[in-house]
């Protein structure tokens, strides 16, 4: 416990989670501090690109073993179950419509990247390992929720838009094929790759990762201050309960499997977080009549605040104690 | 100089449609039509800005699409298939166009 | 498609003073409206272009806002006293509006 | 508040074309234009999009120009000069203005 | 003198001011070339990060020492006391109105944070120490002279907008947010923070500066082109006599305050800038009347680009050689 | 020939071209992955200010020497050539229009900076050395072939829009600027001044390559997608044979000067390269009836790929086996 506490205690001061403090702060106190659309996509480019890249060449590195294929089918299986789960909570806790439950529910079935790479750069400080194709993981669980979410409506006798092209829209998301993409060329190109543009994708890996979290920041903020009226406190409940649920099927999944530590810190990790990229632009197509101020404030304004200061520290604790650290 | 009436349809539309709508309008036979970036707004559902974000779901864009009078009614049939279920707005205007045999 | 007589009022403004403006709007009770970015312009205080600003100063940006034709009076006031002495412009045509509720 | 007739000209043209049709239209007499950014479109000469271009080629800029009306045809002889062999669309509106001195 | 000219040019064949006059070349002769709004303010928010942070590391490395309350005191003092004699002086040398005036003077009140981050480069590559606070004093400067600016105005008699938003947006300024959040958190994380994010924040730093300047020499140019006219002689001499008096202040106060040569150096650096980025701003709201093309050409087309070559070298100079080099 | 090939081979498999096919395939597959304008726009400006840098201080470190004058002279009067080459050649295999065919020459006659930046980097790779003032030709070849153009057309009895105006953009336009510029302030600081700024324009600027690579890998793609009904199979024949000629009349110009091996394969690249920035512009200020169509799927679909991944390879063997390698 005292572990766990001091752990968070150093995760909190480092300058990627004071960054996002600091970008939450000056929203919710109407400075006009803002980071440019462009920047802010360009550097989540830069993101995807690094950490796919990165995981190719670890996974060029150390090769595949035999748990890629455990992995992948364990992160399709959470990201089809999860919704379930938060779907059901949320009846629980809120008295939220059924359209804007199963949309908060696809948002936790799917994954947010950046929490991700938060999770990855907290390993990385601490030297602890994790298997490369993690990534791949991370970029099957973006959409399968969509089509639970989906699923969740029609059994309730809702009506969703899903034409053929909002199918494609998902499994080709920019993100995701950015992801995948990098997670390839880092695979094929390997170490003699990755040296050619280390200086690039490696050493100021952290430093983006602060600018992009003070945007984070700044776009959680103004989403809270906008919308946190719209939230009740059950809703709240939920956006801390549901990571740690999340992270106890991702713990349990990384068990049976048998991923390395930090392999089950990122699992947990996935599973915990909330998408808030992907998810939405589906949400607003297939199923208009939900409420952003609901999904996107839960995901980005609650959960992943709490992922990034708690749950991280908390998984990486946990997976270390137990899968063995 | 020469001009021809013609209708000014301005769709203000959630990013994540503009294909939906353009494909639509193309559809229902425009021969062209402008997508203006949007940095911001506020409506019934509220408040919003582009700064900062990298999800396409919160911003709108505005499409302009200059037509001939008579295919109004086919256009807004169209642009209204797709915003029926979304937040959004249509106006239209009337406007007089050069070289009317683009329209 | 069925469709309501409305105004669209087009003001471009001073980028600093748009949260002043649309505060006023949402004051004089319009139920929306939209900021579109600009690029550049020209007018009597001469010419200018966003391209490598740092500040907010030197650009504008429009906002666009339609409203029930009943409301006109109520904006333009509102529009005034934000514009009144400072540098941009207000124009207003006549539209026609979907959804004349949303109004 | 008092008003005053108006022609709004939306002149949607290609991008490197932007200076030669704003000095022809300050040549033509108008005192002020705005230029809006532009982010995609579609017409004869096919469907385009500003994402990820370099090149100021592909890509189009709106010229808003709020004119008297009694400058409507200097400005649109100037517009179409340049215009002429060029793709791009110019639609004029009816509009009212506030602060007519300044037209 | 010889050594201020030797100073003086191995600073202006510096990549920084090379590409500074590069894009204000290009501007004048009216070259297409640009850069994005989204590009120069992502660049601008890199520079206040990282020129933040450092100073923040620089007070946890070496300690919160008796001087800061000082230089802080004479920061704010200068910031209300210049504008004063901006104001003075400009009624001696131009025919300018008292709106004019006035918010030309709020301008030389407050700072370039540019021009602090180009002495400080300057600094670095001689070898000088400077206090990390001092970025700080420039957060400090920013704001008041708006104040004494509005002051002027209302005791001549003018008019200035001032609603309450005015003075929360002054002093929530992004700039100013993002400075000063950067500060501390570069004072809470220290050394160990600044280490893993320095291959972002301080390698490519000047390399950065080098672009930015370059988009500040476009910027400036256009200005220059299109406005040049509308400055007479005597507004052209205030801008660069104004930043000779505004450097000698600061180096009194930075004399009687004992701070090191490095730090006089920035003190009269900041006292000799002028701000391009929150006044600007403010006075499109406060003082619509006053006129851009004056305040604007002035501030960066004028007294930029000569604290950029022969003020900072002068100002290196002196006080390294009166303070104690 | 087994060398060209493994050359080709180690040369398809490194990042860059990878991310470059990467971008294809994403919009081939009309995934919605996009790089925002301003951020492509701030990456060419990256790498024009890098390698115009390094061009000079290669200059600088190395002298002048007696063959510059005679490089500056063959870029330029290959430019000036190269469209009426492409002309013909045009002529024989395809039914374009007059204006098309010479709209297409332009393209091909200057020159892509970007095919330059990455035989640059293939050859730095294999540690060949190249003449630092390559970087000059390279801005000399980008502006000639549009006269040669419009005299084409003139001479074919069309008219063309040429006021005075388009010399001045054409002669200033901003890439052109940009190069020439930084090439300057290269010649002027030297080796002092890339050391000042080596981590920003050396260590990142493979990894910067990648990304923007990657936009061209989708805007090409676009364009492929959009417009490859349009080229007929003698346009695309075209596409891969003109580079070849270009090639071969730049390897017979080096070897008549006597260029480094390094210096052959760049001035084979810039001869076998067609423009996709300057040359398009101009092309529709001067000849809008030339369907962009035709020649910028051409130039950015066809050759630019072709010498990324056939060309450049081909051109290092050629040359470093006739030149001496
Ligand atoms: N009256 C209006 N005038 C202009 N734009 C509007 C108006 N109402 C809504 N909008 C735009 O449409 C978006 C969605 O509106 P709503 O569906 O009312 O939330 C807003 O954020 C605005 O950008
Ligand atoms: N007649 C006009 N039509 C369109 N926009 C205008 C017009 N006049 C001024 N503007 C815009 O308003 C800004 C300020 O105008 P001014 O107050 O005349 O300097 C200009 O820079 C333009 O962006
Ligand atoms: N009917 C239209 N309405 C609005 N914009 C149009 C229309 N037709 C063409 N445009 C715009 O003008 C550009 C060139 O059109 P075109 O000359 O038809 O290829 C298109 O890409 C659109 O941005
Ligand atoms: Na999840
Ligand atoms: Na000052
Ligand atoms: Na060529």
């Amino acid at each position: 416990m005292a572990d766990i506490l001091s752990l968070a205690a150093s995760n909190l001061i480092s300058p990627i989670i004071l960054s996002f403090v600091l970008g939450l702060l000056a929203a919710l106190a109407r400075s006009d501090l803002s980071v440019p659309e462009a920047v802010a996509k360009g550097m989540s480019i830069y993101l995807l690109f690094a950490i796919g890249f990165k995981g190719g060449v670890g996974v060029a590195a150390h090769g595949l073993d035999a748990k890629l294929v455990g992995t992948m089918v364990a992160a399709l299986a959470l990201s089809f179950l999860l919704p379930f789960i938060a779907f059901a909570l949320l009846g629980g806790l809120t008295k939220l419509s059924t359209v804007d439950k199963a949309a908060v529910a696809a948002h936790y079935g799917s994954i947010s990247i950046v929490t991700f790479v938060a999770a990855t750069s907290v390993l990385e400080s601490r030297g602890i390992m994790s298997e490369g194709y993690m990534v791949a993981a991370a970029a099957v669980m973006e959409a399968p929720a969509i089509l639970s979410a989906l699923w969740l409506i029609a059994w309730k006798g809702g009506t969703t838009r899903t034409d053929g092209g909002l199918y494609r829209e998902i499994l080709l998301n920019g993100s995701i094929v950015l992801l995948v993409g990098a997670f390839f060329i880092g695979a094929i190109t390997g170490e003699e790759g990755l040296e050619r543009i280390a200086s690039f994708i490696v050493s100021p890996f952290e430093g983006v990762l602060c600018l992009f979290l003070l945007d984070m920041g700044l776009v959680a903020g103004r989403g809270l201050r906008e919308s946190w009226r719209e939230l009740g406190i059950g809703s709240v409940i939920f956006g801390v309960t549901m990571p740690l649920i999340g992270s106890v099927f991702g713990l349990v999944a990384a068990l049976l499997i048998g991923l390395s530590p930090g392999g089950a810190v990122l699992l947990m990790t996935l599973s915990a977080s909330a998408s808030y990229i992907a998810v939405p632009a589906a949400m607003r197509v297939a199923l208009p009549e939900a409420r952003p101020s609901i999904y996107l404030t839960l995901s980005l304004g609650v959960t992943f605040p709490f992922n990034l200061t708690v749950g991280i520290p908390l998984y990486t604790a946990v997976a270390t104690s137990i899968a063995g650290g | 100089m020469e001009t021809h009436l013609a209708k000014r349809v301005e769709i203000i539309i959630e990013a994540p449609l503009e294909r939906r709508l353009t494909d639509a309008l193309v559809k229902a036979g425009v021969t062209g039509y402008t997508v203006l970036p949007v940095s911001g707004g506020s409506g019934a559902s509220g408040q919003w800005t582009r700064a900062g974000q990298v999800s396409s779901a919160g911003g709108m864009v505005a499409v302009v699409c200059l037509i001939r009078p008579d295919r109004k009614d086919d256009l807004l049939d169209a642009a209204f298939s797709v915003v029926e279920r979304h937040i959004g707005v249509v106006s239209i205007s009337d406007a007089e166009v050069l070289r009317a045999e683009r329209f």
